[in-house]
């Protein structure tokens, strides 16, 4: 099994009048071939930028990736001119977006939207392309897609329209999909068949996911691997069910502590319970541990309040970011 | 969208002689007597021969009626002035040369003012952009009068690379059309870069770069597209601000348009011209408006339904 | 793609200034000048207005009068001397109310048919034809029957044209039975309103028939091209009688309303010379040092009239005409050299030397203006002084102000557009007015034009002076066939007015002057004479 | 408790209540503040005002005196704007002509929002079938030029004042507040707040006196700054165009016309008024940009 997208030591920063805001500040982490991995966090946490970063589609400035690499199938995105990343977006590496409302163009009929990307990559004529777009959206499971695709997008509900915004992404057999919280901005209802639509797509295609959440659940559900991040660093990273059935990360256990119950299908559409205290600013972020002030663990007379911890193997293959991992922990607390 | 556009032609007839009516009503309310040009008194039999030619000796609603009828026949009645010529003369002859006055000056809103809007929002806080964001906003503001008596002077005049007033050949339309296009230009520099800078944000933009599309494309058809739609709505008034700026800029370029006409009208109490004049305005304001809430139809598929 | 879009317009900037460049260097931006050898005859000149009418029956303004008096022939013009000159009549009796005019045999339209005796009798009658309505009906009341005519019925209409005293005797005789003597009548033959219009054509044609493709006319030149208020084309009628001792192939001439814009083109080169319409009072002062620049003297007089009801007492009047100073208004405002006006008569009318009045003084004269002021009763300190919104006036009214302050009254200036301001003027005038400004433009050669106004009854006697003395001159006037007899009644008239006994109704402040703009090429030949007119046929182009 | 104060505990618990006033006014005050441009061209049209109020008052020249000696000068220290061609001080006339040209545009502009918002307050707050009229026919007369109408109601009226000419400029120029206005007041109508003023029986005046219109005031702050620099310029083109008003009073249009004819020989006579108009709108305009940015919550910074 080979590794499709690794990225190190990834950092993305904002440079802004109030300062630099350092989003993504040190992320490791990959994907292997057909396989999806899931990064959760909440809201701010840099998930968002990591996959705009892969996809270089951060708008600079203010955004920028100050070091770093992100090797997709051995080829280094970073250094790629505009030119060459327009070859690669789309083709290689596509995505799908949190908000179907807004990320289809309201004044062009989703045919036009599908048919300009086939013709962009796989360079097929009118008609070939239109008979594609028409067996993408059957396939992404819209009814009577022929006739469909002469239609806007604001003719269509929520969750059909991130089934157009999926065929746009799959229409070109991409290796890697990224799905940034693709189920965030639908109806309960609905968010659950747009995650099995992407899972099967993802194994029929032969593709490498991306999931990109703030919800375990949905991690849960369809993730081989998952990365915890939390203020711009990856706090814990292990196998779906490892992490599941082991997590070390204060933050991860409290994580998990807020489902009630994975077998639950409601389960999916709770938020994050609350945990107390807010994230760091990450103008100027503490030099400690970025979870110190909300660590129920933290200031047990160790250096976790005025060093950074690093992130460390505790198992293979399960690695975290903390001087308080669960394991270590019951030692101390007992 | 077709029932819309049948309710809104329908529309207009009650607007259009409503506006009639009211210019008309207005035009009765001025003092003034229309033969009386010079100091030079006119005699009461001459008055009233002048009187009886222009039927203005018959009641208001006789008057009215026979006006109605006239601008429905598309007859605009004899000048009361110029007497060689009907209004619909004058504005068979001198109208084409205010449509195309306003039409290059809508050329140079255009030409410079939609690029520069584009260019500044493609390089937010660059110098261009301060550069034309600059420009656009005196230019705006900056009366026309005192940009035409700078480009005569300066131009024409200093230089003699331009002639100083006319209209006759291409030359001679540079300097009015200009002066006259400077207010869209600079309107339509900073309305481009408002909603294109707003477009770029955009999810779908963003979209459209993640399916790999060039870099010309998505501007083209996602950003630009979208962008030019609130200039499309903001022509129909622009068109009013042409049309009055022409007042003033036919007048200093002795361009022989339609708009200087009026206020030479209103002043030599010539009420055919005057009411012509102001219900031919009137009536192209109102079709511009039309065809502007069409073509915004045409333009954002989300309007259409919400209209029928 | 990210260097396109400057490309295009740095592409497009290019362009257009090559262009540009091309254009100006193509351009004849010298006018005439510059093609070597015989020097082109080809004028190019700025008209002031478009011309509302060209038809001699409807034109009332100076523009359409100018053209008209170019492309048609008069039958009698103004000599340098105001004397009646041969035109298109060689000869003239006049036998007290019988004036009887004998025309060239080789007049001819521009059709190449001759132009006939019947042609005016036809022109004249037309022109009073109530159904034609002409503004300029009542320059024909003189003759017997015309105003009645003018005045008829649709009835009578037909019973009465046929008593108007215009009489062809023959193709080249033509009578005319005048309602008094009118020694002036001869003169009044050189306006635009006397001159024939070509029957056929204008019965053809009804009201198109002023249009280039349609007119027919007999003058010097040719109306060759009209666009309205654009250009006007006019062309050597080469059948004209005397047409070898016309200069001009052509005179180009734009219309050109505004008075700065006028002075630009011809700055530019654009224009040779202007029409005399007046060049922007603000400018005088550089434009007079110009070597192109030119004034002319007028038949014109600006005036203040006060009305009598708001203003009665007499020696106000007379402190404020004396309070005026005329000759800095004339410096400091008006600037075009006009002459500081002591009377209603201007100077250069015939009989002047005999009717000028030497009261009002050519600058103000504080002491005596105060002293008048001591003695009028009941002073009105606090009034309104009225102008019409055109050019100028506002700057006269303003520099008035100041000056009336001191003597004590405080002016408020009420400016007003024309058509408004002749409303209120009346007569009688608007109880709102104490001062307004007029002026007056001769349309013949006689100091009756300008002292007639003030008679009791006169359309344009806006001050409400009323006098049965006066008008009693002035009817007397009318009358009398001796020059010297009548200057005479004329310069008790004038007293009544403006001398050391007169009532004062108005304050004359300048006689006018027409100033120009005139290329050196064409300065010599090209004249404006007293009645604001020019003959173009007399212009040459000279090599300088 | 009465009726209204129901309302407003109601409101008060209502996730689409609007946030307190002065808390709103306070946070489009402080971020009006942090738009630079906002606030230069703020304290410029304050300074350009107060030199409208002040100067005349303690300026040693008096701005109607005639001295033909002193005509056209240039700028100098004693005349820092030149004088005129009557010898008048321009620094002191260009301020009396500042009052009359910013008087009558306030003045316009005021007038403008009471017929537009009368008009689109009515359409909005009614609805239905008369609200339909009236908005066809405001569609209708959208962007209709409103200088003719402005060169007719100066003939009707006959005299040309500082009343008239704000009759004259507000005429025609409400079509897009009334517009505005509507649109707001229909969108308020649909809040939850409005419904529930509605469903405790608060009188229709009273909810449109307390709730709706006190809420379009932002939007109304942004119009005034917006039509301002129109009806400025309106006025002066009737100025130029020899409609303006009376001398010896004087607005910066019917200065700059005095100007033109004269330019060739002294510029400064057009340069000047031409100049203060242009500040003025240019100041406007960015005024109310930034007011819009500070007042109108969908728009962010960068």
């Amino acid at each position: 099994m080979g590794r499709l997208l690794e990225v190190e030591d990834l950092r993305t920063h904002f440079f802004t009048r109030a300062g630099v805001v350092r989003a993504v500040d040190g992320v490791d982490f990959s994907v292997e071939k057909g396989k999806t991995l899931g990064i959760v966090g909440e809201s701010g946490c840099g998930k968002s930028v990591t996959a705009l970063s892969i996809m270089r589609l951060l708008p600079t400035p203010p955004a920028r990736i100050v070091s770093g690499s992100i090797r997709f199938d051995g080829r280094e995105l970073t250094t790629l001119s505009e030119r060459e990343l327009e070859d690669v977006r789309g083709r290689e590496v596509a995505m799908v977006f949190q908000d179907p409302m807004t990320a289809l163009n309201p004044t062009l009929t989703i045919g036009t939207q599908i048919i300009e990307v086939l013709r962009r990559h796989l360079g097929l004529d009118d008609r070939t392309a239109r008979r594609r777009a028409a067996e993408l959206l059957d396939e992404v499971g819209i009814p009577r897609a022929r006739e469909r695709l002469d239609d806007y997008p604001h003719q269509f509900s929520g969750g059909m329209r991130q089934r157009v915004v999926i065929a746009i992404a799959i229409a070109c057999e991409p290796r890697l999909l990224i799905a940034d919280e693709p189920t965030t901005a639908l109806d309960v209802t609905v968010q659950a068949q747009v995650l099995d639509l992407l899972d099967d797509l993802r194994r029929e295609h032969e593709m490498a996911m991306i999931l990109i959440t703030h919800n375990m659940g949905v991690v849960a559900e369809s993730a081989d691997d998952v990365a915890v991040m939390y203020a711009g660093q990856i706090v814990e990273q292990a196998p779906a069910h490892e992490l599941f059935r082991r997590p070390e990360h204060p933050y991860t256990e409290a994580l998990l502590a807020a489902l009630p119950d994975l077998d639950d299908n409601g389960a999916r559409s709770r938020r994050l319970a609350a945990i107390p205290g807010r994230p760091p600013d990450l103008i100027d972020p503490p030099q400690a541990c970025r979870f110190a002030a909300r660590c129920p663990y933290a200031g047990c007379g160790d250096s976790c309040a005025l060093e950074p911890p690093a992130l460390r193997e505790l198992r293979p293959d399960h690695r975290v970011r903390t001087a308080h991992p669960a394991s270590e922990r019951e030692a101390v607390t007992a | 969208m077709a029932a819309y556009i049948i309710r809104r032609v329908v529309w207009t007839v009650p607007v259009v002689l409503l506006v009639i009516f009211m210019t008309f009503t207005l035009m009765k309310q001025i003092e003034g007597n229309p033969f009386r040009k010079t100091e030079r008194a006119v005699p009461a039999a001459v008055q009233a021969n002048l009187e009886r030619k222009f039927n203005l000796n018959k009641p208001w609603y006789v008057q009215y009626a026979q006006y109605v009828k006239g601008v429905a026949t598309g007859d605009l009645g004899p000048s009361l002035v110029l007497r060689d010529r009907t209004v619909n003369d004058i504005v068979e002859e001198q109208f084409p040369r205010s449509i195309e006055l306003g039409l290059l000056a809508f050329g140079w809103a255009v030409l410079l003012g939609v690029p520069a809007g584009v260019l500044a929002a493609m390089r937010p806080n660059s110098r261009f952009d301060y550069g034309s964001m600059l420009f656009s906003n005196v230019g705006f503001a900056l009366p026309n009068f005192l940009v035409a008596t700078l480009l005569i002077y300066f131009v024409s005049v200093k230089w003699g690379m331009l002639p100083t007033s006319g209209w006759t050949t291409w030359q001679h339309k540079i300097l009015p059309s200009f002066t006259l296009g400077l207010v869209p230009m600079a309107y339509f520099a900073r309305l481009v870069r408002g909603t294109m800078l707003e477009t770029l944000q955009q999810d779908y933009v963003r979209t459209a770069k993640a399916k790999g599309l060039r870099r010309r494309r998505v501007l083209t058809v996602h950003v630009l597209r979208n962008s030019l739609i609130p200039v499309v709505t903001a022509a129909a008034p622009l068109l009013g601000y042409i049309i009055t700026g022409s007042f003033i800029v036919e007048n200093i370029f002795a361009v022989p348009g339609i708009g200087r006409y009026y206020v030479t009208a209103v002043s030599a109490r010539d009420y055919s011209v005057v009411m012509g004049l102001t219900v031919l305005l009137s009536i192209i304001v109102i079709a511009a408006n039309l065809v502007v809430d069409i073509l915004y139809g045409i333009l954002d598929p989300r309007t259409r339904e919400a209209r029928t | 793609m990210r260097l396109r879009f400057p490309m295009l317009i740095a592409a497009a900037v290019v362009v257009a200034v090559a262009l540009v460049a091309a254009g100006c260097g193509s351009g004849d931006k010298k006018g005439a000048a510059g093609d070597g050898g015989a020097k082109s005859q080809v004028l190019k000149m700025a008209w002031g207005a478009e011309p509302p009418s060209l038809d001699p029956g409807l034109a009332t303004d100076t523009t359409s009068s100018n053209v008209l008096l170019n492309i048609m022939d008069p039958l009698v013009r103004l000599g340098d001397d105001l004397q009646p000159v041969a035109a298109l009549a060689e000869s003239w009796d006049v036998d007290g109310k019988v004036v009887t005019f004998h025309l060239r045999d080789d007049g001819r339209w521009t059709n190449g048919d001759p132009v006939t005796a019947q042609d005016f009798e036809y022109s004249w009658k037309r022109t009073l034809d109530p159904k034609l309505a002409a503004d300029y009906a009542y320059q024909l009341y003189g003759i017997v029957g015309a105003e009645a005519y003018n005045n008829a019925k649709p009835a009578q209409a037909a019973k009465l044209r046929d008593k108007v005293a215009v009489k062809a005797l023959d193709d080249r005789t033509l009578r005319v039975t005048l309602t008094s003597a009118q020694p002036w009548f001869v003169q009044q033959m050189a306006h635009h309103s006397f001159l024939a219009v070509h029957k056929p054509t204008v019965e053809k044609h009804g009201t198109k028939w002023t249009e280039p493709r349609n007119i027919v006319t007999n003058g010097a030149f040719k109306l060759a091209g009209w666009k309205h208020d654009a250009s006007i084309t006019l062309v050597k009628n080469a059948d004209w009688r005397n047409a070898d001792d016309v200069a001009l192939d052509r005179v180009e001439g734009r219309i050109i309303v505004d008075g700065t814009t006028r002075v630009q083109a011809f700055e530019a080169g654009e224009v040779d010379a202007l029409d005399g319409g007046g060049l922007p009072p603000a400018d005088m002062a550089r434009l007079k040092q110009m070597p192109e620049y030119e004034k002319y003297p007028a038949l014109g007089t600006y005036y203040y009239g006060f009305n009598l009801k708001n203003i009665p007492d007499v020696n106000q009047r007379r402190a404020m005409a004396f309070a005026i100073d005329r000759q800095s208004i004339i410096d400091n405002v008006a600037q075009a050299d006009q002459i500081p006006a002591t009377g209603m008569v201007p100077q250069g009318m015939p009989g002047f030397d005999v009717i000028k009045q030497d009261f009002l003084p050519t600058s103000a004269d504080l002491d005596k203006a105060k002293e008048f002021m001591a003695k009028a009763e009941d002073p009105k300190r606090k009034i309104t002084l009225f102008h019409n919104d055109a050019p100028g006036h506002k700057e006269v009214a303003v520099a008035v102000q100041a000056m009336w302050k001191d003597i004590g009254i405080d002016v408020t200036i009420k400016a007003q557009e024309w058509a408004q301001y002749l409303e209120v003027l009346g007569p009688p005038p608007s109880d709102a007015v104490y001062v307004y400004r007029l002026g007056w433009i001769g349309d013949y050669v006689d100091p009756m034009n300008f002292l007639e106004l003030w008679t009791s009854k006169s359309g344009n006697n806006n001050t409400r002076f009323a006098s049965p003395a006066y008008d009693r001159l002035i009817a007397q006037a009318r009358d009398t066939a001796d020059d010297h007899d009548r200057y005479e009644l004329y310069r008790q008239a004038e007293a009544m007015l403006t001398g050391p006994q007169g009532e004062m109704p108005i304050s004359p402040i300048y006689w006018y002057t027409y100033t120009n703009l005139e290329r050196e090429s064409v300065k010599d030949t090209f004249n404006i004479n007293l009645l604001d007119q020019f003959d173009l046929s007399k212009v040459v182009i000279k090599e300088v | 408790m009465s009726a209204t104060q129901i309302a407003g505990r109601v409101a008060g618990v209502d996730a689409g209540a609007p946030i307190r006033q002065s808390s709103l006014w306070q946070d489009a005050w402080r971020r009006y503040l942090r738009n630079r441009g906002a606030v230069a061209a703020g304290i410029l049209f304050l300074l350009i005002v107060v030199w409208c109020i002040v100067v005349p008052i303690v300026s040693p020249h008096d701005p109607n005196r005639i001295e033909f000696p002193d005509a056209y000068q240039g700028p100098s220290w004693s005349h820092p704007f030149g004088t005129d061609q009557f010898g008048r001080d321009l620094f002191t006339r260009a301020a009396l002509g500042g009052r009359i040209s910013i008087g009558i545009g306030f003045g316009a502009t005021l007038a403008i929002l009471l017929i537009g918002v009368a008009y689109g307050a009515i359409s909005g707050f009614v609805g239905g079938k008369l609200d339909n009229a009236l908005m066809r026919f405001l569609d209708a007369l959208y962007g209709l030029p409103y200088l003719p109408f402005a060169i007719l109601a100066l003939a009707i009226i006959g005299t040309v004042n500082f009343w008239t000419m704000v009759v004259a400029l507000s005429v025609a120029s409400w079509f897009i507040t009334a517009r505005v206005v509507r649109g707001q007041i229909m969108t308020l109508k649909e809040n939850d707040y409005v419904r529930a003023a509605y469903a405790v029986g608060v009188r229709w005046y009273m909810i449109l006196g307390r709730h709706l219109l006190p809420n379009t005031l932002g939007v109304l702050v942004i119009t005034i700054f917006l039509e301002l620099p129109g009806v400025i310029l309106g006025e002066a083109f009737l100025s130029f165009l020899g409609l303006g008003i009376n001398p010896p009073d004087a607005s910066w249009g019917s200065m700059a016309q005095d100007g033109r004819d004269a330019y060739r020989a002294h510029p400064h006579i057009i340069i000047i008024p031409s100049l203060a108009i242009a500040t003025l709108v240019l100041c406007a305009n960015f005024i109310a940009d930034g007011l819009r940015d500070a007042l109108d919550p969908r728009t962010k910074e960068t």
